[in-house]
């Protein structure tokens, strides 16, 4: 048998993961036989254009299909879950100011967050809790996880639309929205 | 059920739903946008006086207010006071700050605000984009040694204890028949040269279904060993036909 | 937005789906954008070669990583594994009369040596076949490696203690273990 083309085992290895691999774990696979960031940026070009994407967020590395195509896909299994608008304003909070605590989120949605809205947050693994804040209790901070990047296609958190930008254009423009 | 408001009298304009406001601070920006003016230049006054008769409306609608609706409306009632009066005779001195601080407040949830719309509009994973729809296991390879001590490995040793001085000792003989028993059995049967089927050679004790198959495996094996020696011819009619054997 | 390419179409729904799809599935997804038979086809083509092939089983298309790169693959578990009785009494027979048959172990055991016992001997690195003993049957005959020597700290197998040597020491007390 001659040896694989290290090309091939990356693009086989990112194929057959359910989860997005790190630069490192791309590189323990190819040990000696190859540059893992050279090989991925490689097949991330190779498949550029095509029905599959080779995407990296937030540092891992995974398939997915173009976001383009997505009205074909009406047939698979659409496993997201829907988030309300409350969970998307959480989430959007977290985003921005993470780390953060419950009670400051509270504070700038000026209503108590539900349990179950960060819990739904927790459990679609799209936020995780990071340390305690040094205040009286001690409350806990919530972050985003490497999986909401993955979620929402976003290359690195640098990717949010600044809020200043947000707030900026035509904030009170009655054309713009509801 | 649906309950739809409308903002009374000169400020009309806007059309809200309760339902549709996750808190009162929401309504808040909502009655705020209807200023139609940068967040920085509202009217803390006309956004109080908008907020509170909203709220006279829901009640007479007998809509359900939650209690930080309620909450909310006492801190404008009492904002709205100390704006009205001469700074030198308010009880809270800071009452522009506090003005300033809800325009700051209520700037920054609409920020977010469309940063959460934002994100709704992104092309998400399992919605836009999709994993692999069937992921493959990687298969395991052990590489991780033993985690066995020498001392553990003597121990084993001593355990065996009784094949000393490189002696086997024997153990009691297993009712399955070994491919050297069958071999030893078949060379002593077999005489003459005429055909004889295998399954007739088999030992007539060994009659259980488990040492009966390891009789007929291992005398087949023996058999096949003795024709490679070239000394006995094995005939087989057809697939599965039985199985003749002699001496050559 | 331009026509999305049919063959980007097929890739993405056999990257997506979570089960091999017939050539009627696709086509109806396709609709009249391109015949299904054809697309399939010159993709299985752009991908043979490559670490990922479009493979078409009982009529239905899927892709699979390519076999031959399954040894790369591999994920390799490096925790070291506790050895049962068993396989310590195994490995000690054949460390002291190697090369031995798995018959001869038996024998001297008393009892039979379950597959996964020379198994776990072989995965650990500290056993390995060699050759065939010539009599019946041809049986394998086992000895222990060079990582055998290494893993216990032997310079040679001269070092280990003969039985007598053993007994003299109370550490060894046969009833002392398990």
């Amino acid at each position: 048998m001659t040896a694989p083309d290290p090309l091939s085992i990356v693009e086989a290895l990112l194929f057959a993961a359910a989860e997005p691999l790190t630069e490192a774990a791309v590189q323990e696979v190819l040990g000696e036989r190859g540059d893992a960031g050279t090989l991925l940026r490689e097949l991330q070009r190779q498949y550029a254009g095509r029905g599959v994407r080779l995407e990296c967020c937030g540092g891992r590395w995974a398939f997915r299909t173009a976001a383009e195509l997505a009205p074909f896909l009406a047939r698979i299994d659409r496993r997201a879950r829907r988030l309300s608008a409350a969970a998307l304003e959480t989430l959007a909070i977290i985003a921005y100011r993470q780390p953060v605590t419950r009670g400051e989120i509270e504070a700038l949605r000026g209503v108590a967050v539900g349990r179950g809205t960060l819990d739904l947050l927790v459990e679609t693994g799209l936020v995780a809790p990071r340390g305690r804040k040094e205040v009286p209790g001690r409350p806990v901070m919530w972050v985003t996880t490497p999986r909401f990047l993955d979620h929402f296609g976003l290359a690195s958190l640098e990717d949010l639309p600044r809020l200043e930008e947000l707030e900026g254009a035509s904030l009170f423009n009655p054309a713009d929205d509801r | 059920m649906e309950h739809r408001l409308s903002g009374a009298g000169e400020r009309a304009g806007f059309v809200v739903e309760l339902e549709g406001f996750s808190g009162p601070l929401e309504l808040l920006l909502e009655l705020a946008r209807a200023q139609k003016v940068d967040l920085a230049a509202i009217s803390i006054l006309a956004l109080a006086d908008q907020y509170l008769a909203y709220l006279r409306r829901a009640r007479e609608l007998q809509l359900g207010l939650a209690a930080e609706y309620l909450v909310i409306a006492a801190w404008l009632l009492y904002l709205k006071s100390q704006l009205l009066l001469p700074p030198e005779k308010r009880e809270a001195p800071d009452a522009d700050q506090m003005a300033r601080d809800l325009a700051e407040r209520l700037r920054l949830l609409d920020a977010v605000r469309r940063g959460a719309k934002w994100l709704a509009e992104r092309p998400r994973l399992g919605v836009a984009r999709f994993p692999r729809g069937m992921p493959e296991e990687r298969p395991l390879r052990r590489d991780g040694g033993a985690a066995a001590t020498l001392a553990q490995l003597l121990r084993a040793r001593a355990r065996l204890g009784g094949c000393r001085g490189g002696e086997l000792v024997r153990m009691p003989r297993p009712r399955l028949m070994t491919v050297e028993a069958a071999l030893e059995r078949l060379s002593r049967l077999l005489a003459g040269r005429e055909w004889r089927e295998l399954s007739a050679l088999l030992p007539p004790d060994y009659m259980e279904l488990l040492p009966r198959r390891s009789a007929l495996a291992s005398s087949f094996v023996a058999s096949l060993e003795l024709a490679r020696r070239g000394e006995v011819e094995l005939h087989q009619e057809r697939p599965f036909a039985p199985l003749l054997i002699r001496r050559r």
